[in-house]
């Protein structure tokens, strides 16, 4: 399955890319940035994110399909 | 209608603000977050917002459709920056109308609250001693969290 | 510096927001009384606003600096309207700015407040029936009060 | 003694003048207002009131001078 993930804010600054797409046997949003949590090192653990996915937030043990865009928003500060 | 949108360009205050006249509005409530010289005792002289903009206007514009409901508005419209921002600049602007003034203060602090809250959008302060990072709503930088 | 004041003409709302802007102002709030079509339920076509002058500009002068303590703001200015108004004229202007949000929203809505209850301007209502009549804070007419 | 008062919003149009000069024996606010009262008929007590002298608020029972300027306000409506 392939998933395309995109990063924000410090997320970004920590992955050193702002997209990427992987082939992955993980198939829950939680397990997805596990994964990436492992490749990039980011600091934030799940409780401090939320999850996206195709454009609108989602709970972590959603199921994620091939295509999907997957999106790990870190605390907000906008305004 | 579209009542909430991200902006790469400076916000044209006066038209929005026109945006929200109606005949039956006796109370007009407008804020305006600026870009402020200095943050948790630092000099900031610049900063980027970035947003997931998607998702960043579905949430805006939920938000601000909440707000018409649950406060009974005749109109509102709130604008959010993106991009690279100076001291003074207008990062986000919101603006309701309503029959009385109780309701547009409360709704306009609302949306406000809202957009803080629940909009994915992120500030990246530019310090005056070189330094930068990305904010997290407690107001600390993250890009030197421990890993 | 004078911070609030009475106008016989329209409010250049423009001038009076570039007026409060100042570059530790991380939050500006402002908020307009227009007139609008309805009152308790009776349709208004226009009204006036009488001031004993003299006492509602140190009255308001008064109010608007105590806010300036009060909630430590960067500026703040409030102008109301004399004369006779029409339908989406603006009565009442006030816009503070301050640090943070909090202190923005709170004072701009205390001093309209203090405006309401402590400045001497009265408002007169011309209604579509032909009617008119001065208001008083409970928002019913006084002139037809029994003696 | 010779006081100016001056009269605004339902005030004025029940008095059907804005302004008067009385000569009164009277030497506070309350009385001044109670021969006003008389005068012109007007609903209001004076609980319902304020009274300034010389542009500034002062208590119901504070005294008058020749020359003074006397205000009664009814309840504001500004805003």
């Amino acid at each position: 399955m392939s998933v395309r993930i995109l990063y924000f804010a410090s997320l970004a600054d920590r992955a050193g890319c702002s997209e990427e797409c992987v082939d992955s046997p993980a198939s829950t949003a939680n397990s997805i940035y596990e994964e990436a949590r492992l490749r990039h090192g980011f600091a934030f653990g799940i409780e401090s994110l939320r999850v996206a996915v195709n454009g609108a937030f989602v709970s972590w043990d959603s199921a994620v399909s091939d295509g999907d865009e997957v999106v790990f928003i870190p605390p907000v500060s906008g305004g | 209608m579209i009542l909430f949108r991200l902006s790469e360009f400076a916000i044209d205050i006066e038209a929005d603000r026109r945006a929200i006249d109606h005949p039956a509005a006796g109370a007009v409530v407008a804020f305006e977050g600026r870009v402020r010289d200095h943050n948790d005792g630092r000099s900031v002289h610049a900063l980027d917002y970035q947003a997931y903009e998607r998702l960043a206007e579905s949430q805006g514009e939920r938000v601000v459709r909440a707000a018409v409901v649950r406060f009974g508005l005749h109109r509102a419209v709130a604008v959010h920056r993106v991009g690279s921002l100076v001291i003074g600049d207008v990062a986000v602007w919101v603006g309701v109308s309503a029959s009385h003034r109780d309701a547009a203060f409360d709704a306009c602090r609302w949306i406000i609250d809202q957009i803080k809250a629940d909009v994915p959008i992120w500030k990246n302060e530019h310090y005056a001693d070189g330094d930068s990072g990305w904010l997290h709503p407690d107001g600390s930088p993250t890009s030197d969290l421990p890993e």
